[in-house]
């Protein structure tokens, strides 16, 4: 049996997880290793007048110190960003230096000032106590909105009311503004898209090798994005050459973003090495992880959504300000606009839509992608309105969004849809998802239990929402048009081994999203073989040719599509060498269940048969190389476009504010399933994330830019019994451009699941008036306050 | 996730346990269960030069009754009283309270005495033995005695506990015939601390109240009993009506605590529905 | 941190204030406070240790007075640096007659805490604050009775 | 200075000098080289570090090694017998109860701990069983999927064996 695809094979990498035998970055010790702990700025915004290590140079243990001094006296340049949105009147947006250690001032509670490298990690930390620091404290701003305000401490002198960008998408301003003057009806909402932290269980570590001997330089790091590391690591930070350095991301237990980016302690590392001739590792603390991992979110917007009176959309306005934190991350201005404004169409034809983003530095920790990047930004702020709307018009929340979906299309027999904000969505029936959905959760019978729990007091509340979001990043010729300072192809090669035995090297990366398995089963069903005869290899630069990394949800559509092109280039060399063997023409043979048959007869030859042929060519064709190893870079044709329908049912305490989450459905459309476990895995995670953001989650800095809920005894992380079994089911809607007609679902269950839950209460809600300004996370105290007012 | 140094050394009993404090004086710390003690240090936040680690003194390890009372050994780990027929028996809300506290991994470390101790104001264990009227016993080198739990808890991490003594033992007297517990709480769904417990234990007899004694954590920097609960129903038929009645007022003298999870208006709001929730569940 | 608070003492307000502008009588109420050293006219040097359940550090840096209107009130300011991280405070002390043997002494003012403090301290820092101005009224209101029971 | 410390680690007894602050995590990892237990957080709530220590579930980054002094310590390295896997690390396969897997060895020790207790455990006992482990890959549902998965293998009569 060699048919895989669309199976539920259960995964490959299991086995090494669940007996302890993992290898996670600060699983690995090197002889000779030193241990590195970064002193960091205890405030937001601080001047530093002077760094005394004397003391803690005389400490046991105590190797070496360097402080941001050093670093700026090697003349290394900062970490730099990989996307530039320029300003509305084309001035290149601000983008200030980046150090790697701070040497004048910081800014943010955080920021790395000086690294203690000792034998051990206890005589770093001892050592790291005796440094002393005179700060001399500075006002500092947290909130974007406050930060744009005249007269608000600046971030970095040379970005005036510290703006980093402003940045416009849609149709011109007044048009729609006319369209919403036409409006009968306007749903206005002012919110805060708060602030959240990725805490992937595996905090960030890095070590940094550098062998004399040989010159070369090898960095383990818990990355998403291990040769986009070493790219701007070379090219850019510690300028270093390229092929003498191999970036390995071992296992990675979890990113959802946050270890997509280059971070400062990678370069750091490597850099340390290469003074002290010794291999260096930094391992972050939660605490550390807290205010040190770039967060997500943080977005404060105004959106208007105009009306006809039948209810169908005329216009959507819309102004965020982006909070981008002290330091531009990696993707950080791409997020809030690229992957938020072009989101802004969701699933409705609404004709006139503007968007205005402004991306603001604060003293706080960088703010870049967190699971869906933007686009549940997007979601949040379309669903919200819709759900309002439906409220404010008394209209049906399922019925106001069924009116105005977009109409079906499969863009093959009908053309893709081309939206108001820049994107070509690929195919869907958005009517059909939240159909199924409606179906799953029983929504008449819902509403009459509703009714009578009404009556006896108790508040129950279902909400709704509906999604679309762009995966599969990305053409790299429009993605550089907009501002990406590298193509966004994949890399696939596929190795046949001269045993038939098959090794596939991917540039995406699992850190827990099973690629190993999913890939293994594509290549399997391709070439007709036993599922354990294939390999995957993923996340060390020294072994795959170039890659792009794992987020956006693309691994499958991007990384998968270029395996299959190998794949095809392999049956197609493989035909060649079988039609000699079988003394055929190539026309005449057919590829299935592992080998080549001459059609209508019984004459075949094996898949093994053939490689074993290509490495021994002793009986040859003509003109054909010997081997059977094939490298192909995939470039997607568009974007991908998942979509579904969230709905959440959820039961407040009148007394408290509790939420009591009961019910969560969510029907998504991913387009062709390869392994169905692994993407309601994906899409289980997804949800508990973004209902976490709902009701528990958020990063607080106080208005000194402090954080204030930095551990896991102030920062709520979702916890097994905060939440319900999911009920989940799918329609499946091909991705018409590539060849597994697959479309991404890691981000799907995150991006459509806030918004349901904050539906829900606020239709739980509904007895005390029409709320709608209530933020999350929807704190207990937050909703009992709204039944008070 | 590095302490800073110190030394360790583990008590073989009681007397050795006070022995060592006295010798190492305001620079030791008592280890019993660690779960408080121990992260604290890790983030250096607390960094005592000496731990003594009293947790393997067996005969600290007990729940017996004695006489007409229930004695539970300071060493006695939650799960040891969530699961302990003998604590059911006397007071439901016992094994009910143990069962909240932190998660099986804390509460198979933690320890009935080393919470008490701590006096975390939003701890558990204080209300309820303040609901359960027990005494906290104490013992240091000039000897034992005894202290009332409502007045062992003294302020945010203070208690009656003087330098170098150990608490050994809490005992609680058996509840009179017709006696119910309870113990309800709002947690915060981060720590899962308490933001406000309440535990209620209440007589009725002939349908009437003869008793009450709720105690309150979290809400103040002490747990605290509510003697206006107590005032207002003694007497009274142990109706909704009574009980809504009785618990206005919770927490009005108290100096109420604030966070970002909860203010000090909505924390007194929660007082109320959770000095309510505790006396329906000891009565209805 | 908004920090608030009020009590009512036994004695004019004249007489609390001048107590509270000796740097020995306001080192010995002052909770945690083990030294405090003038540095020039109303600043002082103080060095505390706050030992509270979890939480124990040494922190040393500056106290200063400031609009001083006797005896009505006056503005404390306190810088405090430790390896556990930095408290900021600015504490404005109102001194009200009630009557002509009591006042009511209020304050108001923020703390701000920087570092691993700000960071971790959140559940516990109200707490803590209770209690460090109840140690402290309580220190203050015995101070006042040992003097009312010195000879004059 | 350096204690020395005894205890029984899967099965074999071990003896080494430790600094007493080392924690139990650190000493299982450093000095053992058992990395399969993790460290997730600094604040002992999120169980990715959980051990059996004389059969209870405890958190070892919230333990010093010299406080496990003489007792008996199972990791997730100790789980399988003869080679073959236990029936909680059979049904998180099964059931596909971990992703990145960094927080399924402490889960797995957490559940095991939590059948020993309670062998039939309902859905809501199993979610609040695990309230001191925390998950971000897998929104929890498949982890309870599997804890039912093993209680159900675990209570099946033994026939299978047997045979």
């Amino acid at each position: 049996m060699t048919n895989y695809i669309g199976k539920a094979v259960k995964r490959v990498e299991d086995k090494r997880f669940l007996t302890g035998k993992g290898r996670y970055t600060d699983d690995i010790v090197l002889p000779g290793m030193l241990y590195a702990y970064i002193v960091r700025s205890p405030y937001a915004h601080a001047k530093i007048n002077n760094i005394d290590t004397s003391r803690a140079e005389k400490m046991d243990g105590v190797v070496k110190i360097y402080t941001g001094k050093d670093i700026a006296e090697s003349g290394i340049n900062g970490i730099p960003t990989g996307w530039q949105v320029n300003f509305k009147n084309g001035d290149t947006m601000k983008e200030p230096p980046h150090p790697l250690l701070v040497a004048d001032k910081a800014r943010y509670m955080g920021d790395g000032v000086a690294v203690v490298i000792a034998e051990s990690r206890e005589e770093a930390r001892d050592a790291a106590d005796e440094i002393d620091i005179d700060w001399e404290e500075l006002p500092a701003v947290a909130s974007a909105k406050k930060a744009t305000e005249d007269g608000a401490p600046l971030v970095h002198d040379e970005a005036p009311n510290n703006k980093c960008f402003d940045w416009e998408l849609g149709n011109p301003k007044e048009e729609v503004d006319k369209a919403m003057k036409q409006a009968h009806h306007i749903t206005t909402l002012e919110f805060t898209n708060q602030r959240v932290v990725p805490n992937a269980m595996e905090t960030r570590a890095a070590i940094g090798q550098y062998e004399e001997a040989t010159g070369k330089y090898t960095l383990y790091t818990t990355s998403q994005n291990p040769h986009l590391t070493r790219l701007l690591l070379c090219a850019f930070v510690l300028g270093i050459p390229e092929h003498r350095v191999r970036v390995v991301a071992p296992d990675v237990g979890g990113g959802f973003g946050s270890k997509i980016f280059h971070y400062a302690e990678e370069a750091l590392m490597i850099w340390c090495s290469e003074r002290l001739k010794r291999p260096v590792k930094w391992t972050s603390d939660r605490s550390e992880a807290f205010m040190t991992d770039a967060h997500g979110r943080d977005h404060i917007s105004k959106a208007e959504m105009g009306f006809d009176k039948e209810g169908n959309v005329l216009a959507l306005r819309v102004k965020t300000h982006a909070n981008l934190g002290a330091y531009l991350s990696t993707f950080a201005p791409c997020v809030p606009t690229w992957l938020h404004g072009t989101l802004l169409q969701g699933l409705y034809v609404t004709p006139k839509i503007n968007v205005d983003v402004t991306g603001v530095f604060t003293n706080t920790v960088m703010v870049d992608a967190y699971r869906g990047a933007g686009r549940p930004e997007a979601t949040y702020l379309l669903e919200r309105l819709m759900d309002t709307a439906a409220l404010e018009m008394d209209m049906d929340p399922a019925e106001l969004r069924l009116k105005n979906f977009i109409p079906p299309f499969d863009g093959v027999e009908q053309p893709g849809y081309q939206t108001q904000v820049a994107l070509q969505y690929d195919s869907g029936n958005y009517h059909a998802v939240l159909k199924r959905a409606l179906e799953m959760v029983g929504y008449e019978k819902f509403r009459k239990e509703q009714a009578e729990a009404r009556k006896e007091g108790k508040l129950l509340g279902i909400g709704f929402s509906t999604y679309i979001e762009a995966c599969g990043i990305a053409p790299s010729a429009v993605v550089g048009a907009l501002g990406a300072r590298a193509g966004l192809y994949e890399v696939g090669q596929v190795r046949v081994q001269p045993t038939g035995k098959v090794s596939v090297f991917t540039g995406a990366h699992s850190h827990g999203q099973g690629h190993e398995t999913t890939f293994a089963q594509v290549v399997a069903d391709r070439l007709g073989i036993p599922l354990d005869d294939v390999e995957i290899i993923h996340g060390d630069s020294d072994s795959v040719a170039f890659g792009m990394g794992t987020y956006g949800s693309r691994s499958l559509a991007v990384g998968g599509s270029a395996i299959v092109k190998s794949l095809d280039k392999i049956i197609e060399k493989g035909a060649k060498i079988a039609a000699h063997k079988l003394e055929a023409s190539e026309e005449d043979l057919e590829f299935a269940e592992g080998k080549w048959t001459v059609k209508g007869t019984d004459k075949s030859i094996a898949f093994g048969d053939v490689a074993l042929t290509a490495y021994v060519p002793h009986d040859y064709p003509e003109g054909v190389e010997p081997g059977m190893d094939f490298s192909s870079f995939y470039d997607p044709a568009n974007f991908t476009y998942p979509y579904g329908a969230h709905v959440a049912i959820v039961e407040v305490d009148k007394d408290t504010g509790h939420t009591k989450l009961k019910r969560f459905i969510a029907v998504d459309d991913v387009g062709n399933v390869i392994n169905p476990m692994i993407v309601d895995g994906q899409i289980h995670g997804g949800l508990a994330q973004g209902i976490g953001q709902a009701l528990f989650e958020g990063a607080m800095y106080d208005e000194d830019g402090q954080l204030i809920n930095g551990s896991y005894m102030d920062y709520t992380m979702p916890r097994a019994d905060d939440l319900p079994s999911f009920e989940i089911d799918r329609t499946v809607t091909p991705c018409p451009h590539n060849p597994l007609g697959v479309k991404g679902a890691g981000e799907a269950g995150c991006i459509g699941s806030t918004p349901a839950v904050v539906n829900a209460v606020m239709d739980a809600l509904r007895p005390f008036g029409i709320k709608k300004d209530l933020e999350m996370p929807l704190t207990p105290e937050r909703v009992w306050r709204h039944m008070q007012s | 996730m590095v302490t800073n140094k110190f030394d360790y050394i583990r008590a073989e009993s009681v007397d050795d346990a006070i022995t060592l404090m006295v010798k190492h004086g305001m620079d030791a710390k008592l280890l019993a269960g660690g779960h408080s003690l121990i992260p604290a240090m890790k983030l250096r936040l607390n960094a005592p030069g000496v731990l003594i680690d009293i947790r393997k003194i067996q005969e600290l390890r007990y729940i017996k009754k004695d006489g007409n009372k229930l004695v539970i050994g300071a060493g006695a780990t939650h799960h040891d009283i969530a699961t302990s027929e003998l604590a059911h028996q006397t007071y439901s809300m016992l094994p009910e309270a143990a069962d909240l506290i932190g998660d099986q991994q804390v509460r198979n470390i933690g320890t009935i005495g080393g919470s008490l101790a701590h006096a975390d104001p939003a701890a558990d264990w204080p209300g309820v033995m303040i609901a359960a009227g027990a005494s906290v016993h104490l013992k240091g080198p000039d000897g034992e005695r005894s202290v009332p739990a409502e007045d062992f808890f003294t302020g945010f991490y203070m208690t009656e506990l003087q330098e170098n003594e150990l608490l050994t033992a809490i005992s609680i007297p058996l509840p009179p015939e017709g006696t119910r517990s309870a113990y309800k709480k709002f947690m915060q769904p981060a720590s899962r601390f308490a933001i406000v417990g309440a535990a209620a234990a209440v007589t009725v007899k002939g349908g009437k109240i003869e008793r009450v004694k709720v105690g309150i954590n979290g809400l103040a920097d002490a747990a605290f009993a509510a003697g206006n609960i107590e005032k207002a129903l003694v007497g009274k038929e142990p109706t909704e009506a009574n009980i809504d009645a009785a618990v206005e007022g919770t927490g009005a003298d108290a100096m109420v605590m604030a966070d970002h999870f909860a203010s000090e208006e909505y924390r007194l709001h929660l007082a109320k529905v959770y000095a309510k929730r505790a006396l329906m569940a000891a009565t209805q | 941190m908004h920090l608030k608070g009020s009590h009512q003492f036994n004695a004019p307000a004249h007489q609390i204030f001048k107590m509270l502008m000796d740097a020995d009588t306001l080192a010995r109420i002052t909770p945690g406070v083990s030294e405090l050293e003038a540095t020039g006219q109303d600043t002082y040097k103080a060095i505390a240790n706050v030992k509270m359940g979890p939480v124990s550090g040494s922190f040393s840096g500056n106290l200063e007075v400031a609009e001083k209107h006797e005896p009505e009130s006056f503005v404390l300011k306190i810088q405090q640096n430790s390896k556990i991280g930095n408290v900021a405070a600015d504490v404005k002390i109102d001194l009200e007659e009630t009557s002509s043997e009591t006042t009511r002494l209020s304050f108001d003012g923020k703390a701000r805490l920087s570092g691993l403090l700000a960071r971790t301290g959140q559940r516990v820092l109200s707490g803590v604050a209770n209690t460090l101005s109840k140690q402290f009224f309580k220190a203050l209101e015995e101070e006042l009775e040992n003097l009312a029971h010195q000879p004059a | 200075m350096p204690t020395k410390i005894t205890m029984t680690v899967n099965g074999q007894s071990v003896t080494k000098e430790v600094e007493a602050r080392t924690l139990l995590v650190h000493f299982l990892r450093d000095n053992l080289q058992l990395t399969g237990t993790h460290v997730g957080c600094d604040t002992s709530n999120c169980g990715a570090c959980t051990i059996l220590v004389d059969g209870n579930a405890v958190k070892s980054c919230t333990m010093l090694a010299v406080q496990a002094d003489g007792s008996e310590v199972t990791t997730i390295e100790g789980l399988s017998q003869n080679g073959e896997m236990h029936p909680l690390q059979e049904g998180f396969r099964e059931e596909h109860g971990l992703q990145c897997g960094f927080c399924t060895p402490g889960m797995i020790m957490a559940a095991v701990a939590l059948l020993d207790r309670n062998p039939n455990p309902s859905e809501q006992e199993i979610r609040e069983g695990l309230e001191g482990n925390f998950c971000r890959c897998t929104g929890y549902h498949n982890i309870v999927r599997s804890i039912q998965y093993a209680a159900k293998k675990i209570n099946e009569p033994k026939k299978a064996v047997a045979s």
